[in-house]
C-alpha cells in the first residue's frame, strides 16, 4: 500500500471533471423539481444529449456546436415528457421512466454510425500565469470551458432562485400551483419551460461525457449517471450549492476508490466499487431530515378548472 | 380550441379501450419508424406481434412467452401494490438479484444433497433475500423519511457489485475451471426448477406468478388491506382517517414487492437461467415497472401487459434475426408503447371538447 | 347619477351541468361598498373571478369607467386597478410575507423597499405584519392580512373581497370594517361577498343577490332585515331547527391537560386542552380557522394518538387507540375536508361507506370485505339523508359539495355513535340541507349521544350547542353555556383582535 | 434459397460497442464478403446470457440456420442445451470449455499479444510503473496480466504493475477515471482489458503516456499514445468454419488460436517506440507465431513464492484456461 502515491491536487482536479456531468444534469433537474415536477427521465435525456452532441461535434468539427445540439436534443426529448405530464396529465414517475427507456433506444439508433469515431477535442482553457500557479493552478484554472459553465450555472440558478422574480414565480408554482394560478401565473407554461431547461441541462451533461470526459460514443455510455443526478437533487435539499458539493462528493468517492485500488489499499475491491452508492444512501439518510425546501407540489399534476 | 374537462368519474369504456388504442398507435408509429429504417413495416409488425403467437414456430414461442413473462408479472404485481399506495420501489432489480443469490446460496450450501427440502428451502431463502433488500429502503423511509425511490435504486448498483463478487468468489463453481459463475442448478435435480410439464414452459415461477395475480386481485378487491392500499394511494389523509398505519403499509408494500422480486430471481436462477453469474440479471426489475404501468396497476392488466411485453421481446428478437432490425429500434418501440398508453390514459379521466370560441 | 366604476351586463358562464352565472347585470359605483349575496354555489365566486380575469365569460360585457373591459388575465385586471382577496387563500406557505406579496404585484420594488412599504401600509391600516415571516407559520387572520395588504399596496380602485370574515374573530371583523371604511373614504370601491348578513347591513351601501346563478334582486342592506335578505337568497321561507329541551347524562368523553405538538411544519400545537362532554350534550367549539380545529379532531378521532389517559371514554383510557379501535367503542368523526379526508374523491360512495363503517356495520369479517352490505349501507345513507346522486356506484367527487357533506355526516350518524365529533358540518351546504344536518345532530343528542361540533359559524353554534368553548392558537377556553352568551364575550373567548389595531387615520 | 448456408450469430452486446461484439460482427461481415450469395447471415444483438440466449439460438435453429456462433462465455450452457435439440445444426461457442458432437469451442490466445505489449511496456516506462485496467478478475484477464507482467519484467526488472479493477465490462466514464487515476499515481504506460478508447483519450490528455489498443486497433490514437494494439480477428476462423459446413467437413473441435493462426493480431507498432524495441517486439511476435516460444515458459513462480513452472517447462492449456493466481512479483490480491 502506498497512499503517498495519491496526489491530492490531481485528485481534486479529476474529481471536478468526474462531477461535472452529474452537476449540470442535477442543476437542471433541480429547477424542474422546484417548479413542482419530478422528471425521472434524466438518464434518457442525458444519453440522447450524449449522442446528439457527439454526432454534431463530429460532423461540424466543433465541440461547442455539439454542446448546443446536445442541449437542443435533451430539451426536445423533454418536450415529450412535458406533453405527457402537463397536457395529458400522465403520472410523472411512469412518464419519466418511459422517457429513459425511449432515450436509451433512440440514442443507440442515432449512434449506429458513430461507434469508434474520435471526436474533435475541446481544448482546456489556459489562463496565462493563473493556470501555472502551483497547486491551485491545475485545480482551478486548467479545465475545459464546460466545467466552468457548470459552476457558473450553479451560481446562476442559485441567484435566480434566490433573488430574481422569475425564480420567485418558479418557486411559487412548485409550492402551490392552485394559488399561483389564481394569481394569474401560467402554471403549465412555467413548468414546461422548467422541463425544457432541465432537458437542455441533461443533454449538456450527457455531451460532457461523450465529448470531454470519455470521449467517444458507445451505447449506454451514461451508465446510470442520470440516476445519480436525481439522487443528488434530493441529497442537496433542492439547494444549488449543495448540489455542487454533492456532485463533488460523489465524483470524489468514485475517484478516490479507484485511487485506493491503485495504491493497493487492502479493502476488497467490490466494497470499494459499491462505496459511491452506499455513501450516497448514507448521506441521503443524514440529509433527509431537512425537507425545508422540498417543493410542496412536487410530483402533483395541475389541472386548471377554467 | 381544444379543451380538457375532467370527467366526474373515470370512464369505464375508455379505461378498457385505451390499452388497445395505445397498442394500435404504437403499431402505427413503430411501423413508421421501421419504414424509416428501410424495413417493411407490415412485415415487422407481423413478425413482432403475430409470428410468436401464430407463426410457423409458435409451438416453441408460446411456452417461451410464459418463461419470459412470468418474472415480469411476478415482480410487477408486487410493485403495483406499492405504486397503488404511492410507495415507489424502483429497485426491484436489486431485490431480484438478492433473491437469486440468497436462494441459490441456500441451496448450494447443501450440494449435492438430494433432499426434497432443498427446493422449498431455496424458495424461502429467495423470498427472504428480496424481502430483506427491500426492507432497507422501507426502514429508512419509516425511520428517517428517506426517499425510497433513490435508496431502492442505489441498492440496485450495490446488489450488482455483490452479484459480481459472489460469482467470482463465494458461489463460484469449484469445478468450473476458475471461470466465474456458480454451479448450474439445472443439472442438480433437487434444486432445479424444471418445467412441470415438459414443453409447456410452465415452471414454478409461472405458477407463482399466476398465484400472485389471483392473490393481488383478491387482496385489492376483497380484503381490507388491499382497500387500505388503494385508499392510501388515492387519499392519504382519508386513509389515516380510516385507520391505516402508514408505517406498516410502507413495510408491507415494500416487503411484499421485495419478496416477490426475490422469488422471481430464485425461480429464474434455479430454472431458465440455471446459474448465478456476473451478468445474471437482465433488467426484469426495471421492465416490470413498465409492465406494472402498462397493466394500469391492475392484477389482470399486469398479467396481460406481462404477456404483451414478453411478446415484444420475443417478437423483437425474431425481427432482429429475420429482418435485421437493430435491437435499439425494438427498445424505442417499447418506449413508444408506454408513451402512448400514458398519453391515451387522458381519455379515461378527461373529456376532450373541441369548440370554436365565440367572439365576445 | 355619475358614471359607475364597473358595469356588468348580461354576464353568463356555464360549467358542465351548471350555469354558474346566468345573464347577471349590475353596477358598482365609485366609492361604493357593494355586497354580493347568495347561497353556496350561487355563483358569487365565479362572477368575481370573471371580473378579475381568471375566468372568461361565455357571454356578456363589462364596462370599466365606461370603457369596454375584457381582462385576459389577472395581470390586466390588476393593471386596471382591480385587486382581489380570494375566498380560498392564494398564499404560498414556504415563502415569506414579502415574497407572497411580491407575487401578487405587477412591478414589485426591490425586496427591501417592498418590506418597508409593507411595514408602513400595514401599520397605517392597523394590520401589523412582519414581512420576513414565513407565511406557513401565520394564523389564519394574519394570512388574510397578507392578502389584504397585497391588494392595498396596489392602490386599487376596486377591491374585491370574497368571504373575508369567515376566518376572523368578531373583534377582527370590527377592525377590518374600519379599514374598509377608510378605503371607501379614499374613494375605493369595494365588492364584498359574505354570508354574514348582519355584517353586510352595517358595512354595505348596496347589495345584489344571486340565486342559482341569476340576479334575483337588489336591496339597500341597511334598510332590509337580515331575514328578508336570507329569504331572497333561498327563495323560500326558512325554518329553524327545533331543539327540544333535554336532560344531560353523565360524562361521556373527557380530555384533561392534553398537549400535542404540531403534526406538521405549518400545523398548530394543542396546548393544555381540557374538555368534557356529557351524554346528550352538544358542545360547540368555535374559533377562527387554523387555530387547532383539525388537530383537535385528529386527537378525538384517533388519527393522532396520545398518552392513554389523556382521553377517556366513560372513564376508560383511550388516548392511545387508533381510529378503528375508537370506532369500535363508538367514537365517530366527520372531518372538515370532505374530499381527501372524510372521503376519497375517486372512490365510489360504496367504497367510501367502507371507509369508516366497516367496523360498526360489520362490513368486513376477518379482513374480507362484504361489498354487498357496504352498498346497502351506502344506499341507506343516500336515502335517509336525501343525498342527490344517481347511486352508490358514483365517485365521491362527482357529488356536489353539499350532497357529499350530507353523505359524510349521514355515514357517521347512521352508525349510532356514542360520541360524534364533527368539524364544519354545514360548510358549503345550502340552507335547507344545513338545517337538515343540524336537525340530525340535535336528534342524535336527544338520543343520548355526546356531540362535539367544531364550527366557525357562530350562528350555527348558538343555534344547536348547549355549551360553547373557543379554540385560540391551540388553547381551548373553558366551556360556557350558550344561553345568554354575547357576541362580545364570544369574541374575547376567540382571542379578541389578535394584535390588530384600529386603522390610524 | 435453401441451398444457401445460413449462419447465425448471437451477440452479448450491441454491435456498436466498439469492442468485443463489434469485432465479432466484423467477422460476420467477412463471411458475407467471402461467400456472397452462398451464405445468409443473421444476428441478434444485446442477447442476455441465460434463457434469452437459449431462445434466440433455438429460434435461429428453427429458422434454418446451419451454423450458429455464440459469442460469449455465458452462452456455454444454453449452447449445449440447444445443440442437444438440434443435432443437425452446428454450434460454435466462444471462450467456453463444454463441447458436444455438434458443438465446437474456440477462443483466442490474447495472452500472446499481452506478451508483446508487456515487452514494449517494460521498455517504454520511465517511472517503472505500468497501469493495468482490469474488468473482472476472471482467468482470461488474469492470464493477460501475468503474461504482460512477465515480459515487462524480463526487460525491466524494476517494473511494477498497478492494477485497478473497474468491476464492469463496460463503462467508458469509469474507464476514463481509472486511467486518470493510474496516470496520476505515476503510471506512464497503461494496459487495459476493457474495450473503450476512454483510457487512450485520458492518456492523450495527460501527455507523456503510452497505451495499447484493445480488441480493435484504435488507430485514431496512433502514433501516440496508442503505440500498438491487440486485435481480435475472428474473420479467418469464421470463414473457415463456414467453409467446413458447406463442404460437409465440419467436426467438433476445440480451437485456441493465437498470433500464429491470425486470430490475434498485433496492430502496427508506431514510431513512438524506439526502433530497437520495435524490432525485439516483432521478433517476440514471430517466435510466438511460429510456436518456437511459449508465453508462459518456466521458471515461473506463483505470487506466493511457490513453484509453478520449472526451467524450460511451458504451461498446459488446462491451467491457463482456469488461471486464478498471479505470478511472483505482482502486488495485490485477486479480488474474490
Ligand atoms: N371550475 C368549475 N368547474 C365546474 N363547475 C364549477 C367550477 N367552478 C364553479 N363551478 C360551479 O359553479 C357554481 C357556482 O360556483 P361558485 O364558486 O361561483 O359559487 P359561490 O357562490 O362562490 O359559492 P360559495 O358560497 O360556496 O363560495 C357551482 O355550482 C359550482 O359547482
Ligand atoms: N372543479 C370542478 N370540476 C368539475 N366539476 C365540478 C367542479 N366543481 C364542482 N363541480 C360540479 O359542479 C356541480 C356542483 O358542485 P358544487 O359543489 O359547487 O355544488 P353546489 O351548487 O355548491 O351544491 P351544494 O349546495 O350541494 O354544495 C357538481 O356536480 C360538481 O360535480
Ligand atoms: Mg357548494
Ligand atoms: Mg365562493
Amino acid at each position: 500500500m502506498d497512499l503517498s502515491a495519491i496526489n491530492p491536487v490531481l485528485l481534486i482536479a479529476s474529481l471536478m471533471v468526474a462531477a461535472t456531468p452529474i452537476l449540470i444534469a442535477a442543476i437542471g433537474e433541480l429547477v424542474v423539481e422546484k417548479s413542482g415536477v419530478l422528471n425521472l427521465g434524466v438518464e434518457g435525456m442525458m444519453i440522447t444529449g450524449a449522442i446528439a452532441g457527439f454526432a454534431t461535434a463530429v460532423e461540424t468539427g466543433s465541440p461547442l456546436l455539439g454542446f448546443f445540439a446536445a442541449a437542443f436534443a435533451g430539451a426536445a426529448l423533454s418536450v415529450l415528457f412535458g406533453f405527457l405530464t402537463q397536457f395529458a396529465k400522465a403520472n410523472q414517475v411512469a412518464s419519466g421512466l418511459a422517457l429513459t427507456l425511449f432515450g436509451l433506444g433512440l440514442s443507440a439508433l442515432m449512434g449506429q454510425s458513430y461507434v469508434g469515431v474520435k471526436p474533435p477535442q475541446m481544448g482546456d482553457i489556459h489562463i496565462p500565469v493563473l493556470s501555472d500557479l502551483p497547486v491551485v493552478g491545475p485545480i482551478l484554472f486548467g479545465h475545459d470551458i464546460i466545467l466552468y459553465f457548470g459552476i457558473a450555472l450553479t451560481a446562476a440558478v442559485w441567484a435566480l432562485l434566490k433573488f430574481s422574480r422569475a425564480g420567485l414565480i418558479l418557486r411559487a408554482v412548485g409550492e402551490n400551483h392552485d394559488a399561483a394560478h389564481a394569481l394569474g401565473y401560467k402554471v403549465i407554461r412555467i413548468r414546461l419551460m422548467a422541463i425544457l431547461f432541465g432537458g437542455a441541462c441533461a443533454g449538456v451533461g450527457g455531451a460532457y461525457i461523450s465529448l470531454i470526459r470519455v470521449p467517444q460514443w458507445t451505447e449506454g455510455m451514461t451508465a446510470g449517471v442520470g440516476w445519480i443526478a436525481l439522487a443528488l437533487v434530493v441529497f442537496a435539499s433542492w439547494k444549488p450549492w449543495r448540489a455542487l458539493l454533492g456532485a463533488y462528493l460523489f465524483g470524489g468517492v468514485t475517484v478516490v476508490q479507484l485511487n485506493l485500488q491503485a495504491a493497493g489499499v487492502a479493502i476488497p475491491v467490490e466494497y470499494l466499487a459499491m462505496s459511491p452508492y452506499v455513501i450516497t444512501i448514507i448521506v441521503l439518510v443524514i440529509l433527509s431530515a431537512d425537507k425545508s425546501s422540498a417543493p410542496a407540489a412536487l410530483g402533483r399534476n395541475f389541472h386548471a378548472s377554467r | 380550441m381544444i379543451r380538457l374537462e375532467k370527467r366526474p368519474q373515470p370512464s369505464r369504456v375508455w379505461s378498457m379501450a385505451t390499452p388497445l388504442v395505445a397498442v394500435l398507435a404504437t403499431m402505427i408509429a413503430g411501423g413508421l419508424l421501421f419504414a424509416a429504417l428501410g424495413k417493411d413495416p407490415v412485415a415487422a409488425i407481423r413478425t413482432i406481434f403475430w409470428d410468436p403467437l401464430f407463426g410457423e414456430f409458435a409451438f416453441y414461442y408460446r411456452p417461451q412467452l410464459l418463461v419470459k413473462g412470468a418474472p415480469l408479472v411476478l415482480i410487477a404485481i408486487g410493485l403495483s401494490l406499492g405504486f397503488r399506495a404511492g410507495i415507489w420501489n424502483i429497485g426491484a432489480e436489486g431485490q431480484y438479484i438478492m433473491g437469486a443469490i440468497c436462494g441459490a446460496g441456500a441451496g448450494l450450501a447443501f450440494y449435492p444433497s438430494d433432499s426434497v427440502l432443498i427446493f422449498p428451502l431455496m424458495v424461502v431463502a429467495g423470498a427472504l433475500g428480496g424481502w430483506a433488500w427491500a426492507m432497507i429502503p422501507a426502514v429508512l423511509k419509516t425511520c428517517f423519511g428517506t426517499n425510497e425511490i433513490l435508496v431502492s435504486l442505489m441498492l440496485v448498483y450495490v446488489a450488482e457489485q455483490f452479484l459480481a463478487s459472489v460469482s467470482l468468489g463465494l458461489l463460484k463453481n469449484p469445478e468450473g475451471f476458475g471461470f466465474p459463475g456458480s454451479r448450474n442448478l439445472q443439472s442438480w435435480d433437487s434444486a432445479h426448477n424444471a418445467e412441470l410439464i415438459a414443453g409447456t414452459g410452465m415452471h414454478w415461477g409461472v405458477v407463482a406468478a399466476l398465484i400472485a395475480v389471483i392473490f393481488a386481485y383478491v387482496l385489492l378487491n376483497r380484503h381490507m388491506l388491499g382497500y387500505h392500499i388503494r385508499l392510501s394511494g388515492e387519499a392519504p389523509r382519508a386513509a389515516r382517517f380510516a385507520g391505516v398505519n402508514p408505517t406498516r403499509l410502507v413495510l408491507f408494500c415494500l416487503g411484499t414487492s421485495g419478496a416477490l422480486a426475490g422469488l422471481a430471481g430464485l425461480f429464474e436462477v434455479s430454472g431458465p437461467s440455471g446459474q448465478i453469474s456476473i451478468d445474471f440479471n437482465v433488467g426484469y426489475g426495471f421492465t416490470a415497472i413498465i409492465v406494472a404501468f402498462l397493466g394500469r396497476l391492475h392484477p389482470v392488466g399486469i398479467l396481460l401487459a406481462g404477456g404483451l411485453m414478453a411478446l415484444t421481446y420475443i417478437g423483437g428478437d425474431i425481427a432482429q434475426s429475420n429482418m435485421g432490425l437493430p435491437s435499439a429500434a425494438i427498445q424505442v418501440f417499447q418506449g413508444m408503447l408506454l408513451f402512448f398508453l400514458l398519453a391515451f390514459d387522458l381519455l379515461t379521466n378527461f373529456r376532450i371538447t373541441l369548440r370554436m370560441r365565440e367572439v365576445a | 347619477m355619475t358614471q359607475p366604476l364597473l358595469s356588468l351586463q348580461g354576464l353568463t358562464k356555464a360549467y358542465p351541468g351548471v350555469v354558474a352565472n346566468d345573464t347577471v347585470s349590475f353596477d358598482i359605483g365609485a366609492g361604493e361598498v357593494h355586497a354580493l349575496l347568495g347561497e353556496n354555489g350561487a355563483g358569487k365566486s365565479t362572477l368575481v373571478k370573471m371580473i378579475y380575469g381568471l375566468v372568461k365569460p361565455d357571454n356578456g360585457t363589462m364596462l370599466l369607467r365606461g370603457e369596454p373591459y375584457t381582462p385576459g388575465e389577472p395581470r390586466q385586471a390588476r393593471a386596471d386597478g382591480i385587486a382581489m382577496v380570494f375566498q380560498h387563500f392564494s398564499l404560498f406557505d414556504a415563502l415569506n410575507v414579502a415574497e407572497n406579496i411580491a407575487l401578487g404585484m405587477e412591478n414589485p420594488p426591490a425586496m427591501r423597499d417592498l418590506a418597508s412599504q409593507i411595514r408602513r401600509v400595514s401599520e397605517t391600516y392597523g394590520l401589523p405584519l412582519d414581512p420576513y415571516r414565513t407565511v406557513g407559520d401565520l394564523s389564519a387572520g394574519e394570512r388574510q392580512r397578507v392578502e389584504i395588504i397585497r391588494c392595498l399596496l396596489q392602490d386599487p380602485k376596486l377591491l374585491i373581497m370574497d368571504e373575508p370574515t369567515s376566518v376572523l374573530t368578531p373583534q377582527e371583523v370590527e377592525i377590518l370594517f374600519q379599514t374598509l371604511q377608510k378605503l371607501r373614504s379614499e374613494g375605493t370601491s369595494i365588492l364584498y361577498i359574505s354570508h354574514k348578513l348582519e355584517e353586510i347591513r352595517t358595512l354595505c351601501d348596496h347589495a345584489t343577490i344571486l340565486r342559482l346563478g341569476k340576479n334575483v334582486g337588489e336591496c339597500v342592506p341597511s334598510e332590509t332585515s337580515a331575514r328578508d335578505m336570507a329569504e331572497m337568497m333561498v327563495g323560500t321561507a326558512l325554518q329553524t331547527p327545533e331543539r327540544s329541551g333535554r336532560a344531560l347524562g353523565e360524562v361521556a368523553l373527557d380530555i384533561s391537560g392534553l398537549s400535542v405538538p404540531a403534526p406538521s411544519a405549518f400545523g398548530t400545537a394543542l396546548k393544555n386542552v381540557h374538555m368534557t362532554v356529557r351524554k346528550g350534550e352538544i358542545l360547540g367549539v368555535g374559533g377562527v380557522a387554523g387555530n387547532g380545529q383539525d388537530e383537535l379532531l385528529g386527537v378525538l378521532s384517533g388519527e393522532t394518538t396520545t398518552a392513554a389517559d389523556a382521553v377517556t371514554l366513560d372513564g376508560a383510557p383511550i388516548g392511545n387507540l387508533g381510529p378503528v379501535a375508537r370506532r369500535r367503542l363508538g367514537i365517530l368523526a366527520a372531518p372538515e375536508e370532505r374530499l381527501g379526508h372524510a372521503a376519497a374523491p375517486d372512490m365510489s360512495l360504496t367504497e367510501n361507506a367502507m371507509l369508516t363503517a366497516a367496523t360498526r356495520e360489520g362490513l368486513a369479517s376477518r379482513g374480507f370485505l362484504k361489498w354487498g352490505l357496504a352498498q346497502e349501507f351506502a344506499e341507506k345513507v343516500i336515502k335517509d339523508f336525501d343525498v342527490r346522486t344517481p347511486g352508490p356506484e358514483n365517485a365521491a367527487r362527482a357529488l356536489s359539495g353539499g350532497n357529499l357533506q350530507k353523505f359524510v355526516i349521514g355515514r357517521e350518524v347512521l352508525q349510532r355513535p356514542e360520541v360524534l365529533v364533527v368539524n364544519q358540518p354545514t360548510w358549503g351546504v345550502d340552507a335547507a340541507a344545513a338545517a337538515a344536518i343540524r336537525q340530525s345532530l340535535l336528534d342524535l343528542a336527544a338520543g343520548g349521544t355526546a356531540v362535539i361540533c367544531i364550527s366557525q359559524d357562530l350562528d350555527e353554534l348558538m343555534e344547536i350547542a348547549d355549551s360553547f368553548a373557543a379554540l385560540n392558537e391551540g388553547r381551548l377556553s373553558a366551556p360556557r353555556p350558550t344561553a345568554g352568551l354575547s357576541v362580545d364575550e364570544i369574541g374575547l373567548m376567540m382571542g379578541g383582535a389578535h394584535g390588530m389595531e384600529v386603522a390610524h387615520v | 434459397a435453401d441451398d444457401k448456408t445460413k449462419v447465425g450469430f448471437v451477440y452479448v452486446g450491441p454491435v456498436g460497442d466498439g469492442g468485443w461484439t463489434y469485432e465479432h460482427d466484423q467477422g460476420r461481415k467477412a463471411v458475407v464478403a467471402e461467400f456472397g450469395d452462398k451464405v445468409e447471415t443473421v444476428y441478434v444483438e444485446n442477447v442476455a446470457e441465460g434463457p434469452d440466449a437459449e431462445r434466440v439460438m433455438t429460434q435461429m435453429a428453427l429458422e434454418g440456420a446451419d451454423l450458429i456462433f455464440t459469442t460469449s462465455f455465458g452462452y456455454m450452457d444454453p449452447t449445449i442445451n440447444v445443440a442437444k435439440k438440434f443435432p443437425n445444426v452446428k454450434f460454435e461457442h466462444a471462450t467456453g470449455y463444454k463441447r458436444a458432437d455438434n458443438v465446437s469451442t474456440y477462443s483466442a490466445r490474447f495472452y500472446e499479444g499481452r506478451a508483446v505489449q508487456g515487452h514494449i511496456a517494460g521498455n517504454l516506462t520511465e517511472s517503472n510503473i505500468v497501469g493495468y485496467i482490469g474488468s473482472y478478475p476472471i482467468p482470461e484477464v488474469i492470464r493477460g496480466i501475468n503474461s504482460a507482467y512477465l515480459h515487462a519484467k524480463k526487460v525491466n526488472p524494476d517494473v511494477e504493475f498497478k492494477i485497478v479493477w473497474a468491476f464492469t465490462w463496460f463503462d467508458p466514464a469509469k474507464e476514463a477515471d481509472a486511467a486518470k487515476v493510474l496516470i496520476e499515481q505515476g503510471a506512464d504506460v497503461i494496459l487495459q482489458h476493457t474495450d473503450s478508447t476512454a483510457p487512450q483519450a485520458a492518456a492523450q490528455a495527460a501527455g507523456n503516456v503510452y497505451t495499447f489498443g484493445q480488441a480493435s486497433d484504435m488507430a485514431e490514437y496512433a502514433p501516440k499514445p496508442r503505440v500498438s494494439s491487440i486485435i481480435d480477428d475472428w474473420a479467418p476462423y469464421y470463414i473457415a468454419r463456414t467453409q467446413a459446413v458447406m463442404d460437409g467437413s465440419w467436426e467438433s473441435t476445440d480451437t485456441w488460436d493465437g498470433i500464429g493462426a491470425g486470430m490475434v493480431k498485433i496492430g502496427e507498432i508506431t514510431d513512438a517506440v524506439p526502433a530497437a524495441v520495435k524490432e525485439e517486439a516483432l521478433a517476440l511476435k514471430a517466435s510466438l507465431a511460429d510456436g518456437s516460444y511459449h508465453a508462459f515458459t518456466g521458471p515461473i513462480k506463483k505470487q506466493d513464492g511457490s513453484d509453478w513452472l520449472a526451467e524450460g517447462e511451458t504451461a498446459d492449456d488446462g491451467t491457463l484456461a482456469g488461471m486464478n493466481f498471479f505470478v511472483e512479483g505482482i502486488q495485490g490480491d485477486i479480488p474474490q
